[in-house]
């Protein structure tokens, strides 16, 4: 139990994913889904730094630095998406953006 | 076989005007002036590239010249095939001279959808020079079917009265016959892949083919259908009358010039040579058509009172003197018979320029509305008058020419053949000349023709190739029908025993074949 | 001697300037100078081409040019086996056409210039309209008569028609002329259809086409004296053409209405040349004719009753020009009567004495008419003769001439058909010694009707300066002036020299062109019928030779028995014209009652003649109406039956397609829009998944998520 | 025994900051929290020995990131607030409960795996890492991974026009 082996920083990553997920269920403001988002990304980060440390190999690490690169795009992007939507709406609750539906 | 061509010639003259169709698509619609210089060059064009095909021929060669060959879909045996003998060569040159000719004769008669009409008139072009130079019959057969949609347009959109019904007439009739044709053409594709083991559409192949009789039979019955059709036959001509009074003057002209042609041409390729037997037999049948169409023709060309549907009628009179001379069966009455088919062209082709300069000018094709034009338009008279010559056959101008070798082809067959048939050319005199004479002479009875201009620079210059040819052919027609020669030889030789060239000594046939 | 293609060609040289420059460029004068030019060029040589011919021994008086291939050889049967169809542009010069050469040319030239006067009312496109297909004319007729084969000939034969039909349609705007035009045209196109036939026939017997060698090989067959062979059927079918081209029954009817046109045109196409033009090719497949002696018959007897009959109706006429256009019909039915009973010679002869005196008769007519201001009528003149003396004078020889009284041309030559015909067959004499009579008196009726008696025409304003009337015949150059279509008309004059010149020259030529021709009785030689001999024999070979030496020997011993006949036959002849021109003086000028008084008494016959015996009609009733019926009936066959097979099998077609159009909406298209309606249905309650909450998308795929991860868990 | 304390601590601070961004019903304090729980697993980085992601997370989330995120909540200027319509349909319960599941499964699956372990848990340490973190960071990504590294460029290009094209005015 003292031990910390990969499997603890497993745990974390998955408790943190969690997170997001139910954050990004429960939550009604896109900006704190976008938010969530950012927190499952995080853990995925936390899992490759993990299994980086656990084989000895840097590429774990890398792999980390493209999804924070591809996280700061995503970010760009859909925050530009709420700025639109909310230039036009005027709100920022999910639930009132539902007009791609049948 | 060894004529290849070291320089695709044919592909040349084929193209051409494709690719002036193609350029015209990306020309602005609104620049009418353009469109129609780019179709007049390129008509042009097509003409001067066309010409090599009369000096390059090589009369005394062999008789497949300027062959093309390469594989187009080798899994069923067909060819992208292409070669000229001479009578298919004079076709060729007949084709590019009358498109440019039909071409410039509308440069002010078409105001509407300018650019449309002259990219069909470049594509039917296109398909009617492919028909003559094919030696693939699954290539022939594309192209006949290529002609057919150009022309349904030229008549339906662009004519005049009635012509949706025309349109749609010409259409339904000649795919008809079309499709029965390939009947025949497949079949005769699958016997030769029986007989010989290869599948091939090559015609000079299927030339030397030699049928079982009751299957030429079924063949020849399914090849005639198609052919008489565009010829057009007897029973099978009342599309030509619409077609040509409703379609534009320049349709009118490449209709009754090439279009025609087409028929014949395919009887010249197809049924002669590959059914032999079943030629002789059908001969009686045949040749009493022609006959009734003949004198048919011409006698309802003589109660027409409107001058195109007249010259419309002249001409299933005068395709029906092509088809007697053809079933001849004898070296003068094919040669006349082809020479005629030139012939035929250049005098009805101006015929129908003729009508389309007044129609032009007055939107009228009544007989009755005209009288004493040589008056106000004395050229337009006189060219007239000398097309019309041309048309009855009077010696010195090219009708005569073919006229007297057909009459003497069919006469030592059948002297009574020629005798009617002859009795139609006088016929063919009335109605011309009646209808000289109704248009042309008299006072100006209608105040609306007093003021007709005169021809312009260039409804002359439409003419003059006409006019040189007509007299050409008249007084001198012997580089026309030794272009010819080979062609006849190689028919007769497969058609007419006693003609082929091991039952004549070489006295006549050696000498005198090859003479002059 | 090896230009006299040149000879056709000049003229059609003069044409073609004429036609494709003059029409526009040309003044009168320039297109006057280049028509007569090039007819007096053709003239010149033609010749000194039968002066050369003349220079060569009789036997040898052939020469042959052959200027180009026309159509090259091709193999075709014929009756003698495999032969070759090959047409050359050949021309012969030979005794026949050595003489026609010269009558074409000369009198084509006389009339050229004749027209340069009496065509001045013309604006000067129309001038050079005409002088162009007069060249053409004379072009075709010298292609005509030096064509070394029946195709060169052909060639000419259906040029000559075409220029007639131009012609006689040369005032295009006058309906009458127009229709004369056609009928002409169409009617030598019968003939034509005849004569073609009888060219292929010829080919398929004999293998060539060339005069000369059908001549060979005719000569070597045997007389087809009994059974009606392939040489009778063939002179048949010539004939049929010569009728057409010759105005012989029945095809006669165009001639007189070919009248329409200019006058030079009725003396040199109507008259003197082109409708010869059926002697002429007779008489150039003389031997052929020889060989078929039932149609000689045929030949004969039609020549006669032609003769007669337009004779008769000549009789009649009141139009100046008509009676001259029956007597041209009548004149060509002798000239065929003679070549029936094998008088080659003598139709020859006549054919040339006949273009003579009947262009010389023409030409006076046109002069006539001229200074009557265009009136054809001769009931309205009379009394010419103190006004225009040139012409009074020379039409008297013409007329002494075609009465045949001597010793003017027309005697020799029509006595000697009348002869020849006597000693052949007796009725056709008496018919030929009836029309002779009839001839000499409608001639003689046209003179007193126009020339003496009183003046019967309208009156005329008598001009301040110079009347008509008190001077006539001087000053004819302001009379030119007044006669160009400007100002008044002031009464009948002579006309000026242009006219008058060719007047006298062919009243010259019909006083002794009879000479060259002066038979055996009379002490003459019969220089032209032995000159023209040649013409009508093989003249080759020895068997041939022989032949023809008994023939000449028989000729021979008949003419040097029968001189005695001859001589009763002249007088009798000479009798019978004077008696025809002494009851026309009776009937025209002593006694004009008397006149009226038999048309009261025949009314019939009067009527019959009057209407040309109804020809007319008869054929306008029959062959034109039913043409025309059959024409339009066959248009209706067409319209209603053949297009109506087209429009029924359509109209089928349309039904069958409605008929499958219903199937294809009820059943074929029913079980598609089943399938369609059934996925539309079930997609309609599936479409409620799709809410638009971003978070139900999220929730069904955390959804998914788990159940993979389960499903992992279950496996391992 | 000090990394395990130090992990466990980590670990509550990031998991603490973690569930106050996703509670919390002011936005801003949200994003701090968010920021707070960046730079905790930043730390947890350098405890894996994992330096310059350490860095990058510090520097570019919550540097960057963050503060893009405080930008936008400042120009969404709401006058209601955010939450207050709530559709019916969106069944909040049953995605926390999803979730939930799922965690614990994962945890089963983790459990079980590291209770059974079927390969060595730590690498035979005897391959000891030459060099810095950064000089082998940056060595991998500029010699097997240059494409992806300059495709990541590319795409942080296209994100950023892609944000200027979305966010003026006038669209």
């Amino acid at each position: 139990m003292l031990e910390i082996t990969p499997s603890h920083y497993m745990v974390l990553s998955a408790a943190l994913f969690m997170i997001g997920v139910i954050g990004v269920m429960v939550r009604r403001n896109i900006i704190i889904i976008f938010m969530s988002i950012e927190l499952m990304l995080n853990a995925v980060n936390v899992n490759l730094a993990a299994f980086s440390q656990q084989w000895q190999h840097v590429t774990g690490q890398v792999f980390a630095i493209f999804v924070i690169a591809v996280a700061a795009a995503e970010a760009a992007v859909g925050l530009g998406i709420i700025l639109a939507f909310y230039r036009n709406k005027e709100t920022v609750n999910i639930d009132e953006m539902n007009v791609m539906r049948w | 076989m060894s004529n290849t061509a070291e320089f695709p010639l044919l592909s040349l003259i084929l193209f051409t005007p494709l690719v002036g169709a193609i350029v015209l698509l990306f020309v602005r619609r609104q620049s009418t002036d353009m469109i129609r210089w780019i179709a007049n060059v390129v008509a042009g064009i097509g003409f001067f590239v066309s010409l090599p095909l009369w000096f390059w021929y090589e009369p005394r060669g062999t008789q497949w010249q300027f062959i093309e060959r390469l594989p187009w879909i080798p899994s069923i045996g067909a060819d992208y095939f292409l070669g000229v003998d001479g009578f298919s060569a004079l076709l060729v040159l007949l084709t590019t001279m009358m498109g440019s000719i039909a071409i410039l004769s509308s440069w002010t008669a078409i105001t509407e959808r300018v650019k449309e009409y002259y990219v069909f008139l470049l594509l039917l072009q296109t398909g009617m020079i492919g028909a003559f130079v094919a030696l693939d019959s699954l290539l022939f057969f594309l192209f006949w079917e290529v002609m057919l949609v150009p022309m349904y347009f030229l008549i339906g959109i662009w004519g005049s009265d009635r012509r949706l019904y025309s349109a749609i007439k010409f259409f339904l009739f000649t795919l008809v016959g079309s499709v029965v044709m390939l009947l025949g053409i497949l079949a005769i594709y699958f016997e030769h892949q029986a007989v010989t083991g290869v599948y091939s559409f090559d015609i000079t192949r299927f030339h030397e083919l030699s049928l079982p009789v009751d299957l030429q039979w079924w063949v020849f019955l399914a090849l005639f259908l198609g052919f008489a059709v565009k010829v057009p036959m007897f029973p099978f001509h009342t599309w030509l009358p619409d077609a040509h009074t409703d379609a534009p003057t320049a349709g009118s002209v490449i209709l009754a010039a090439v279009l025609l042609k087409m028929g014949t041409y395919g009887f010249i390729r197809f049924s002669l040579p590959i059914l032999p037997e079943a030629t002789v037999e059908f001969v009686p049948m045949i040749i009493s058509l022609s006959i009734i169409g003949i004198i048919y023709g011409a006698l309802v060309a003589l109660a027409q009172r409107d001058w195109k549907r007249l010259v419309a009628y002249s001409s299933v009179s005068h395709m029906g003197l092509v088809m007697l001379g053809m079933f001849a069966l004898t070296p003068v009455g094919i040669t006349g018979s082809l020479i005629q088919q030139f012939n035929h062209g250049i005098s009805t082709g101006a015929l129908f320029l003729i009508v389309g300069i007044v129609y032009e000018r007055r939107h009228t094709r009544e007989i009755s509305e005209y009288g004493g034009l040589s008056k106000v338009m004395p050229v337009y008279a006189v060219i007239f008058l000398i097309m019309t010559l041309s048309s009855i056959g009077l010696p010195t101008l090219n009708g005569f020419i073919g006229e007297i070798l057909i009459l003497q082809g069919v006469f030592v067959v059948n002297k009574m053949w020629a005798a009617v048939a002859a009795s139609g050319i006088v016929l063919g005199a009335a109605y011309m000349l009646w209808l000289y004479q109704r248009t042309m002479f008299g006072n100006v009875d209608n105040p609306k023709n007093e003021s007709l201009p005169d021809l312009n620079m260039r409804e002359v210059a439409t003419f003059v190739p006409l006019l040189v040819l007509a007299v050409w052919i008249g007084l001198y027609p012997a580089p026309f029908l030794r272009r010819l020669e080979s062609s006849v030889t190689h028919v007769m030789s497969r058609v007419n025993s006693v003609y082929a060239p091991r039952n004549v000594e070489v006295g006549v046939s050696g000498l005198l074949m090859r003479g002059q | 001697m090896k230009v006299i293609w040149l000879i056709p060609l000049l003229p059609g040289i003069g044409a073609a300037v004429t036609g494709l420059v003059g029409i526009r460029f040309f003044s009168k004068a320039q297109t006057a100078l280049v028509a007569c030019g090039s007819m007096t060029l053709a003239a010149f040589l033609s010749i000194y081409a039968f002066i050369q011919l003349l220079a060569l021994p009789s036997e040898a008086r052939v020469y042959d040019v052959v200027v180009a291939s026309w159509i090259p050889a091709m193999p075709l049967e014929t009756a003698g086996g495999m032969g070759a169809f090959a047409v050359d542009w050949a021309f012969r010069l030979d005794p026949l056409s050595g003489m026609m050469i010269l009558v074409v040319s000369g009198i084509g030239l006389l009339i050229h210039v004749y027209s340069t006067s009496y065509m001045h009312g013309e604006s000067a496109a129309g001038y050079a309209r005409f002088f162009c297909y007069l060249n053409l004319f004379c072009f075709f007729m010298l292609t005509l008569v030096l064509g070394a084969n029946l195709l060169v000939m052909f060639v000419g034969w259906e040029g000559v028609g075409l220029c007639s039909y131009l012609l006689i349609g040369f005032w295009y705007h006058k309906q009458s002329a127009t229709d004369a035009g056609k009928k002409a045209f169409l009617v030598n196109r019968i003939g034509d259809w005849g004569f073609v036939l009888g060219i292929f026939l010829v080919f398929f017997t004999f293998g060539t086409i060339d005069f000369h060698e059908v001549m060979v090989s005719a000569a070597a067959m045997p007389i087809e004296a009994t059974e009606f062979g392939v040489i009778s059927l063939i002179c048949l079918l010539l004939f049929v053409g010569a009728t057409g081209k010759s105005a012989q029954i029945p095809l006669h009817i165009w001639l007189p209405d070919a009248m329409e046109g200019p006058t030079p045109v009725s003396a040199l196409i109507h008259a003197a040349t082109m409708v010869t033009a059926g002697v002429y090719m007779v008489c150039r497949n003389a031997v052929l004719f020889t060989h078929a002696p039932m149609v000689m018959t045929i030949v004969a007897i039609i020549g006669a009753l032609t003769a007669l009959m337009a004779a008769s109706i000549g009789l009649l006429q009141t139009d100046i020009k008509r009676v001259l256009a029956y007597s041209t019909v009548s004149q060509l039915g002798y000239m065929f009567m003679a070549t029936g009973v094998g008088a080659f010679g003598a139709a020859a002869f006549h054919l040339m004495t006949h273009a003579f005196f009947k262009a010389l008769l023409f030409l006076g007519s046109g002069s006539v008419i001229h200074a009557m201001d265009d009136e054809q009528d001769m009931r309205r003149m009379g009394g010419l003769k103190m006004y225009m003396p040139v012409t009074f004078v020379t039409m008297l020889v013409g007329t002494l001439a075609i009465a045949g009284i001597p010793p003017f041309a027309g005697f020799f030559s029509k006595d000697e058909i009348l002869f020849q015909t006597f000693l052949h067959n007796r009725a056709l004499w008496v018919v030929a010694v009836v029309t002779a009579g009839m001839t000499a008196f409608y001639m003689f009726r046209l003179m007193a009707m126009t020339f003496y008696g009183e003046y019967r025409g309208p009156a005329w304003e008598d001009a301040a300066d110079h009347g008509g009337a008190e001077r006539p015949g001087i000053d004819t150059e302001n009379e030119v002036d007044r006669s160009r279509g400007h100002g008044a008309w002031h009464g009948p004059h002579e006309s000026p020299p242009p006219v008058t010149g060719p007047l006298m020259v062919l009243a010259v030529g019909a006083i002794v062109a009879g000479f060259v021709g002066i038979p055996a009785a009379l002490g003459g030689g019969n220089a032209i019928e032995h000159f023209l001999e040649p013409s009508f024999t093989a003249g080759v070979g020895p068997a041939v030779g022989e032949a023809s030496e008994v023939v000449a020997i028989e000729s021979a011993a008949i003419h040097s028995n029968s001189h005695a006949t001859e001589l009763g036959l002249m007088v009798l002849s000479i009798l019978v014209a004077l008696g025809g021109v002494a009851l026309a003086h009776r009937l025209y000028l002593k006694r004009p009652e008397l006149a009226e008084a038999w048309r009261a008494r025949w009314t019939g016959v009067h009527r019959l003649l009057l209407n040309k015996y109804y020809v007319d009609e008869l054929y306008h009733g029959t062959v034109v109406r039913g043409t025309m019926s059959g024409g339009r009936g066959l248009w209706r066959f067409d319209g209603r039956v053949v297009d109506g097979a087209v429009n029924g099998s359509s109209w089928l077609t349309i039904v069958a397609s409605w008929c499958s159009g219903l199937f294809d909406r009820y059943v074929v298209d029913g079980a598609v829009n089943l399938v369609g309606w059934s996925a539309s249905e079930s997609s309609f309650s599936l479409r409620r998944i799709q809410t638009g909450l971003i978070q139900n998308y999220a929730l069904i795929m955390l959804f998914g998520v788990f159940v993979f991860v389960s499903m992992y868990l279950l496996i391992s | 025994m000090g990394e395990a304390i130090v992990f466990y601590g980590l670990s509550a601070f990031i998991l603490g900051f973690a569930v106050l961004v996703i509670s919390t019903r002011n936005t801003v304090h949200s994003v701090l929290f968010l920021v707070a729980s960046f730079l905790f697993v930043a730390m947890l980085y350098v405890l894996l020995g994992a330096e310059f992601l350490a860095v990058i997370q510090v520097l570019v989330y919550a540097g960057g990131i963050v503060v893009l995120y405080l930008f936008v909540v400042m120009l969404v200027n709401l006058k209601r607030a955010p939450e207050t319509h709530q559709d019916p349909r969106r069944q909040t319960r049953l995605g926390v409960a999803v979730a939930g599941a799922v965690l614990a499964e994962f945890l089963a699956i983790i459990v079980y795996s590291s209770t059974n372990p079927s390969a060595p848990a730590v690498l035979a340490a005897g391959e000891v890492i030459e060099g810095g973190n950064v000089e082998q960071v940056g060595w991998l990504l500029y010699t097997n991974y240059l494409i992806p590294f300059e495709l990541a460029s590319i795409l942080l290009l296209v994100a950023m026009v892609g944000a200027i094209v979305l966010a003026q005015r006038e669209l």
